[in-house]
């Protein structure tokens, strides 16, 4: 699977701006040259320069910075909100997939009600309800978005534990726990670890539409989409602040659907060829 | 002449590298003939009778030669030229009925739509047409044939449906490419009689594609033989299955299982005999239907009825049937695996272990060879020297290299995975193994060489075999005793010599006529 | 479907009464003239001094004769403010649909059949970036460009502001001018994901026996892609069509926030910000049902597209 | 060939719904009517004209027309128009009759006789009358309605209709605040009477006696008046008023550059940098004047740290205000000197504010005790770090900002200071309202009435009162309620005076800044006059001049 991958340009080349995203995001305090919170009145809304690559917002800050340091942001969000749905996901999935019939009709009764909602209208329910910060915007996402992946897994080990390598292993006397962790979920995975890889390219896109709409990060804490907010009132005077942000999140977003996309087809080499 | 191929080459191009396929072979088919063209799978067969009529996917492939049909090249015939030909000069007929057809048009159509393509005929007698060819495959009601979805038709009933509109315009040449496969061997023969009867009544010459020399004895006036792209042999029937000359033509008809009841060749079991091993009672097991928009509608196969059985230890018992007969239910009954409805089955714990037909779904493609061998020992929770000991000697049993140890089952061939899940089941212990079609999706060579190394085993290990399988011929090899199950009934279960013999039930003797 | 229908309103009901505060804080809030009297008197007046379970039951009584309360924030039914924003919300998602299939489909199919051209690598390029850009942004940059720069079109609105007073074809054209922009921003993202699909669905289609089948009966190439391939690579973009409901009903938050379209994602985004609870359960609760209405339809087409379906096995 | 053919066939079935996009696209682009001129830019002269319309932006829709249920703004606003008082106050802020001609204090203060107007009309023809007035004295008080505005009500005793047009108000003791509440618009008890007022159709379709009459309102989008000719003070000149609602000030200013809107408040950066351009100075006239009110940062004066007024008063020292006005507004404010605003009456003219000096606030809190005893940079005493918490709420970057400035200075003087920001109802419920703060930034609101005994009396300290940091001088106590009971204007003023100088002295708040009120108006429009109270209170006598008329359905 590794070798398919690595034939796969696109994935590669995904691979590699996501290894340098999240580089950037690492070594942030380094490579931004301003505190991104520094306020300077002076040098309001600068246009791009050497000393300031990408300009000032409207209160002088250093647009380089601020969005290096929304890297961070946006990549802890993506993660961790994706990570918390795929740990919710497999685990309700594989448990619905194997064993089946009331665990199974209860768990996926209870994600096709929550499919039901436009996941925007339940994070924005749950946002006024609980407020918009890092933490909350990072957990709402990934519990609003594990009932793909428990599809998916349930889907992967409905078709597994009729095979016959599971048969063997329960005629070999294997507990549940034995074949659902070292035969069922290895082999379920990889439809759910793309699933996860778009996922984190929607988690990102979820997370600066909300900020954007000033319902996700808050300001001081730099993000694409709340410097977009931001970058949306000088609209006319400052494109910078709306071009590089929303490029930045075009850019991420864009890697990992391309790593999702070759992902996919290195698992499901039939559909390309 | 028909149709002359004359130093065809193909060439696939995937993921950068070339392969080739097919490496330059010559042949002829002359009218109103049928040629059985033979060779394992990956012979280049199939890719070479596609080529024909220019049908394998552009792009992936080239094709080089000359396919010289009707005065023309057929290589060199652009889009337009080759449709014509495609259907009404030369036709086809796939292995695979279920997915052949278009599951979302209706049988009448997807024949009435050849005709058209080629006929200037009114809809409505492009239909009459169709209704008459459905008739002429001896399908009973050919009116609601025609109005019926593929998915709606039996097996049979849909390869014939593709015959029907495979003949529909009488081609001059019909290739049929493994028509026969996917289908139970008592339908098998009826579409070989068939096939025979309207090459008889249409004059049309054809090109018969099969792994299986059975069915070339039974069809085909001369034989191609292909191997690595290539054909090595070509002749009359009757001298290749008779005097074959290459090696490999020698090697292919060694390997298929004949029923040849001479004692001889058998090696009597020094059976300890009188001590029931297994023993199932009254078996039963429904499952329910599911459907798509209305689930569970209550409705239920029921796959074991009724089953009893006894198998003594150190002996063979053959169950014969066809598919859906209930055979592999009875399997995973007599396992433990699934939990009869009603019945009893009596079994030593622990002591029974599974080997299944498909040895790539039968081994965890994320595991390691030596862990796959080792799972039984890792779940008893084996210390790390006891496994390397078990390893070592079940290996060495199932005449597998312990260097490979490290490596995945896809880097294994078809065979050497039997063979790993083989030793898993060895690596336990048991006394008893199930063997679920142990060898039918193997090639003939390779199939000789597993059969051959479970009987070993059995001798030196004294196991009892539960040995399943719809080849008859197979289990004639096999078995000491034989059970034949029909609708999840055992209908019939005598000694091998008896079934083999003098059959009883109406069933067990349609099943061996229709043997090649 | 009932138990689907109970689980809706159970989820939109808890989602809200985890709230820390109440809806009524706003509303009186640090206005130095407002006593505790009167906050305690808003608090009944609304029932929201009652236990929760008896609050949802309430709630669902209502709700069984789609009385969903009303607004804490203008005393309006809920009903009544749903009712008079859903129509713009589905006016512009069904013009979005039929835009995206117009175009997802005849792409998806060509760049399935002619694998590796030019066409194909364009369009997977400008399907990556459709995707991957966020609809705020491009609807920033289509604003400020056709809106400012150009100023050829609305930045904002449905209608122009002496509607009323327009002729009927004036009425529809402004209209259509308003929602240009709108409409176009969600096609772009919805036109990369379906044409993406359409292309992945046509590629295994036409690999399937049944296509060789067709060619090997001499049909012409239209007729074996046409017919017996778009017709079977179509089904999986039905069901696509059901799902895409919820997507669509949150993609108009962010478009109808930009552009100020008094619909149904907007109230909804206003709703959470001055915390009206009863319109805020009842955007879930409508916007759910909606969904299951999308993929109940999804199914019945499917069906009837599907004759595996439709007649069982 | 075949191969062609199919390939422009799906070319063609590819093409159609392109050009016909590209077709609808381009036919929706060619602008409809709509026309834009600019005659002399002197034409501020001349005789005011009928005709035309306002069209004014803002983020949010009103909410209920029902004028005492209306505490929003949007909805405050349209009320306004359609609505009038009793009283109002002119452009020197102070209290003229509106509906009221004039009105007399009787009986040691307790009672408020109010003379009303005799010509005026509803909007439905009905006329206006004293009933009016007692009915919706009544709605206010009465408990089923959940009016925020009965406050200053319920210190009234009793309302008398003396004579159509002649209203007596009897109060429980003398209440000076008493006088501005009766600019509560008053509502028709013909149309009311019996009505339940949280679902009568009356919200959303009023019947007022003011300048403008209701008439449309589509919900989130606009809402319609139309001039009432019938005005008792004269036609508006402007026919009709259009409230857009675009919930997004970006939007808006688009709106605003694109002329969808004639009119909208600007953000300082709108103010002084968007609307710097030639394109928007040719169309648009620009205003500022303060808004009546302030923002603060309030320390906990039951915490040990600043319970001594010293440390307070160091602190004062120790911010740049000026500093804050220019970094978070954009200049666009003015230096808070306390409670009242410079244009209020209350206003002490010699209080003056504290200038910038660190140094000084140094000396003083080495007085006070803390000094940098272990040389960490941070001030201490008895062994503790002076370091607090100022606390404010989400959504304001105002206030953040601010309390970054804040931070800054502070730490400059050896001061520790975190900022915590917390969600709205958050911050109210648990922090503020339950006192587990030290400092928090927040805003108050003002209206003209200078009384404070809410915010300040020592009384008003129970959990979701107003005077949170628990603030008790008797002084001041005495004199917020000798101000309450004092009608006499230069008298009131004198107290009010002494309240503003003794609570800049105490710093219960640091007081920061009075932010302005930032406007732009198309520059079509003439008879604009800015005044402390903003510009709208003479939209009467705005007018277009016919050849500049934009609008004319």
């Amino acid at each position: 699977m590794m070798k398919q991958i690595f034939r796969n340009n696109q994935a590669v080349f995904g691979a590699g701006i996501i290894l340098l995203l999240i580089l950037v995001a690492v070594f942030a305090p380094k490579i931004a040259k301003y505190d991104p919170a520094f306020i300077n009145i002076q040098s309001a809304l600068l246009g791009p320069s050497l000393e300031h690559p990408l300009g000032t917002d409207s209160l002088g800050r250093d647009l380089f910075s601020r969005m290096i340091y929304a890297s961070r942001i946006a990549l802890l969000i993506g993660f961790i909100a994706m990570g918390l749905a795929l740990g919710v996901g497999v685990i309700f999935g594989s448990l619905a997939g194997y064993f089946g019939g009331k665990t199974d009709s209860i768990i996926m009764r209870f994600a096709d009600i929550m499919l039901c909602f436009p996941r925007f209208f339940l994070i924005l329910a749950v946002i006024a309800v609980v407020g918009p910060n890092i933490f909350n915007v990072m957990v709402i996402i990934g519990l609003t978005g594990w009932m793909g992946m428990a599809r998916l897994i349930r889907a992967e080990i409905l078709s597994l534990k009729t095979r016959d390598y599971v048969s063997a292993s329960r005629a070999l006397g294997a507990s549940h726990f034995f074949i659902i962790t070292k035969h069922l979920i290895p082999n379920g995975i990889g439809p759910v670890l793309v699933s996860f890889v778009f996922g984190v390219a929607g988690a990102i896109l979820t997370e600066a539409a909300l900020s954007f709409l000033g319902l996700g990060v808050q300001p001081p804490n730099p993000s694409w989409g709340n410097i977009l907010m931001e970058g949306k009132a000088v609209l006319g005077v400052g494109w910078w602040v709306i071009i590089f942000p929303g490029l930045a999140i075009l850019i991420t977003v864009l890697a990992f659907n391309l790593l999702g996309e070759g992902l996919r087809d290195a698992l499901n080499p039939r559909v390309e060829r | 002449m028909l149709l002359t191929v004359k130093n065809l080459k193909i060439h696939f191009r995937h993921d950068g590298e070339i392969v080739e396929a097919v490496r330059g072979i010559d042949f002829a088919i002359n009218e109103n003939e049928v040629v059985g063209l033979v060779g394992e799978s990956g012979s280049g067969k199939t890719v070479s009778a596609l080529s024909i009529t220019k049908l394998l996917p552009k792009g992936d492939s080239v094709v080089t030669g000359e396919v010289m049909f009707g005065g023309k090249n057929l290589l060199d015939a652009n889009e337009e030229e080759i449709r014509r030909v495609r259907g009404s000069k030369i036709a086809m007929i796939f292995q695979e009925p279920s997915t052949s057809l278009n599951p979302v048009l209706k049988i009448g159509e997807q024949i009435d739509e050849a005709i058209l393509a080629h006929r200037k005929i009114s809809k409505k007698n492009a239909r009459k047409n169709t209704i008459e060819l459905l008739g002429k495959v001896n399908l009973n009601d050919p009116e609601r044939i025609c109005a019926s979805y593929p998915h709606l038709l039996s097996g049979g009933e849909r390869q014939r449906a593709m015959i029907a509109m495979a003949i529909s315009l009488e081609p001059e040449l019909l290739i049929a490419d493994e028509p026969t496969t996917a289908l139970d061997v008592t339908i098998q023969s009826e579409i070989l009689k068939l096939l025979l009867e309207l090459k008889k009544e249409l004059r049309m010459s054809v090109i018969f594609i099969t792994h299986d020399f059975g069915i070339i004895n039974k069809i085909a006036e001369r034989v191609l033989v292909m191997k690595n792209g290539k054909i090595i042999e070509e002749g009359k029937k009757e001298d290749i299955l008779s005097f074959p000359k290459a090696e490999y033509t020698k090697k292919l008809l060694l390997a298929v299982p004949k029923i040849t009841i001479k004692p001889e060749t058998r090696e009597e079991n020094p059976a300890k005999m009188g001590r029931v091993l297994i023993e199932a009672k009254n078996l039963n097991k429904a499952f329910a239907i599911e459907k798509g928009l209305l689930r569970n509608t209550g409705e239920k196969i029921r796959a074991v009825v009724n089953v009893n059985l006894k198998i003594e230890e150190g002996k063979t018992v053959g169950l014969v049937g066809e598919s859906g007969s209930g055979k592999t239910t009875l399997a995973r009954l007599l396992l433990g695996l699934i939990q009869p409805d009603s019945g009893k089955v009596t079994i030593p714990r622990r002591v029974a272990q599974i080997v299944f037909q498909d040895p790539y779904s039968s081994l965890d493609p994320r595991m390691r060879m030596r862990d796959i061998v080792l799972e039984g020992p890792t779940i008893r929770g084996a210390s790390k020297a006891e496994k390397v000991s078990i390893l070592k000697d079940v290996l060495s049993k199932t005449q597998l290299d312990y260097e490979e140890r490290m490596k995945y089952p896809h880097q294994f061939s078809g065979g050497q995975r039997q063979r790993i899940a083989i030793a898993r089941a060895l690596a336990v212990n048991p006394k008893i193994l199930i063997l679920d079609e142990p060898v039918s999706s193997l090639d003939v060579l390779i199939q000789s060489d597993i059969l051959k190394l479970l009987k070993d085993l059995q001798k030196t290990l004294s196991l009892t075999y539960v040995f399943i399988s719809h080849d008859l011929r197979v289990v004639e090899y096999m078995a000491d005793e034989v059970a034949v199950m029909y609708k999840g009934e055992i209908v019939e279960l005598a000694s091998r010599d008896r079934i083999y013999t003098s059959a009883q039930h109406p069933y067990t003797r349609r099943l061996l006529s229709s043997v090649l | 479907m009932i138990p689907i229908l109970i689980g809706i309103t159970i989820i939109s009901f808890a989602v809200i009464h985890l709230a820390p505060g109440k809806p009524t804080d706003l509303m009186v809030q640090l206005k130095p003239n407002v006593d505790l009297e009167a906050r305690e008197k808003l608090n009944q007046i609304y029932g929201l001094d009652k236990p929760i379970y008896v609050q949802y039951f309430n709630w669902i009584k209502k709700l069984a004769r789609l009385d969903f309360g009303r607004s804490f924030i203008d005393n309006r039914p809920v009903m009544e403010k749903i009712s008079e924003r859903l129509p713009v919300t589905i006016l512009i998602n069904v013009l979005a649909m039929a835009i995206i299939f117009l175009f997802s489909i005849p792409i998806g199919v060509k760049s399935a059949v002619r694998r590796g051209s030019v066409f194909d690598k364009t369009t997977t390029i400008f399907v990556f970036m459709g995707f991957a850009a966020p609809s705020f942004w491009i609807g920033l940059l289509l604003m400020s460009f056709f809106g400012v720069r150009l100023g050829i079109l609305p930045v904002s609105g449905i209608a122009s502001l002496d509607f009323e007073n327009f002729t009927l074809i004036h009425k529809v054209l402004d209209v259509m001018r308003h929602l240009v922009l709108p409409v176009s921003v969600i096609s772009i993202g919805g036109l990369a994901g379906i044409s993406r699909y359409m292309r992945q669905s046509m590629l295994g289609v036409i690999s399937q026996d049944y296509v060789r089948t067709a060619r090997a009966k001499g049909l012409p190439e239209k007729t074996v892609i046409y017919k017996h391939a778009l017709g079977n690579a179509l089904l999986p973009i039905i069901t696509i069509l059901g799902l895409s409901v919820p997507s669509l009903i949150s993609g108009s938050v962010i478009i109808e926030t930009i552009f100020s379209i008094p619909g149904m994602g907007r109230l909804m985004f206003e709703s959470v910000f001055t915390r009206d609870y009863n319109v805020i359960m009842a955007g879930l609760v409508v916007s759910a049902f909606l969904t299951l209405f999308g993929n109940l339809i999804a199914d019945i087409a499917y069906a009837y597209a599907d004759p595996r379906i439709r007649y069982g096995k | 060939m075949q191969n062609r053919k199919n390939r422009q066939k799906s070319k063609r079935i590819f093409l159609i719904p392109l050009f016909i996009t590209i077709a609808v696209f381009f036919s929706l682009t060619i602008s409809l009517p709509g026309q834009e001129n600019f005659p002399d830019p002197e034409g501020k002269t001349g005789t005011p004209t009928y005709g035309d319309a306002f069209v004014v932006g803002e983020i949010g829709d009103a909410r209920t027309l029902i004028p005492i249920l209306a505490s929003d703004s949007p909805s405050s606003y349209i009320v306004d128009l359609v609505f009038d008082g009793l009283i109002k106050y002119n452009t020197s802020v102070e209290l003229v009759g509106n509906l009221a001609e004039s009105w007399d204090i009787e009986e040691d203060s307790l009672v408020i006789v109010f003379h009303l107007r005799k010509n005026v009309k509803w909007h439905d023809g009905y006329p206006f009358r004293a009933k009016d007035v007692k009915f919706t004295y009544e709605c206010l008080i009465d408990p089923k309605v959940p009016t925020p505005y009965s406050g200053d009500f319920k210190m009234v005793k009793s309302v008398e209709v003396a004579d159509d047009y002649t209203v007596k108000i009897i109060y429980k003791e003398p209440f000076a605040p008493g006088l501005t509440s009766w600019g509560m618009p008053i509502m028709p008890k013909h149309l009311l009477e019996g009505e339940n007022l949280l679902t009568t159709e009356f919200a959303r379709n009023p019947i007022g006696t003011g300048r403008y009459k209701f008439k449309r309102w589509k919900t989130g989008e606009r809402i319609d008046l139309v001039s009432n000719h019938e005005y008792f003070e004269h036609r508006p000149y402007i026919d009709r008023y259009i409230y857009r609602v675009i919930p997004d000030s970006a939007t808006m200013f688009l709106e605003l550059e694109t002329l969808g809107i004639d009119s909208m408040g600007l953000t300082p950066l709108q103010f002084t940098r968007l609307t710097e351009t030639p394109f928007f100075k040719k169309r648009f006239q620009k205003f500022k004047y303060p808004s009546f009110g302030y923002t603060y940062m309030a320390y906990n004066l039951k915490d040990d740290k600043f319970k001594d007024k010293r440390v307070r008063q160091a602190l004062n020292y120790a911010v740049d205000k000026k500093e804050i006005i220019d970094g978070v507004l954009l200049g666009q404010g003015k230096v808070s000197h306390g409670q009242f605003v410079p244009e209020s009456w209350a206003f002490n003219k010699d209080v003056k504010p504290y200038p910038f000096d660190p140094k000084k606030a140094k000396k003083i809190l080495e007085e006070c005790g803390w000094r940098d005893r272990d040389n960490d940079g941070w001030l201490d005493k008895d062994g503790r770090r002076f370091e607090f918490t100022i606390l404010t709420n989400q959504g304001n970057d105002n206030r953040r900002m601010t309390a970054e400035i804040i931070q800054r200075r502070l730490k400059d003087i050896g001061i520790k200071v975190n900022i915590r920001i917390l969600e709205w109802s958050v911050f109210l419920n648990e922090f503020v309202n339950k006192k587990k703060f030290e400092a928090i930034i927040l805003g108050w609101g003002l209206g003209r009435e200078p009384d404070c005994y809410d915010i300040f009396h020592s009384s008003k300290t129970k959990e979701g009162e107003f005077n949170f940091i628990s603030y008790a001088n008797p002084r001041i106590d005495r004199l917020l309620i000798e101000g309450r009971r004092t009608f006499d204007l230069e008298k009131r003023k004198e107290i009010y005076n002494k309240i503003h100088e003794i609570l800049y002295d105490d710093q219960p708040y640091m007081f920061l800044y009075v932010p302005d009120s930032l406007v732009a108006v198309h520059n079509r429009f003439q008879g604009i006059k800015v005044s402390p109270i903003g510009i709208t209170y003479n939209f009467i006598d705005w007018w277009v001049p016919r050849d500049r008329q934009r609008y004319t359905y």
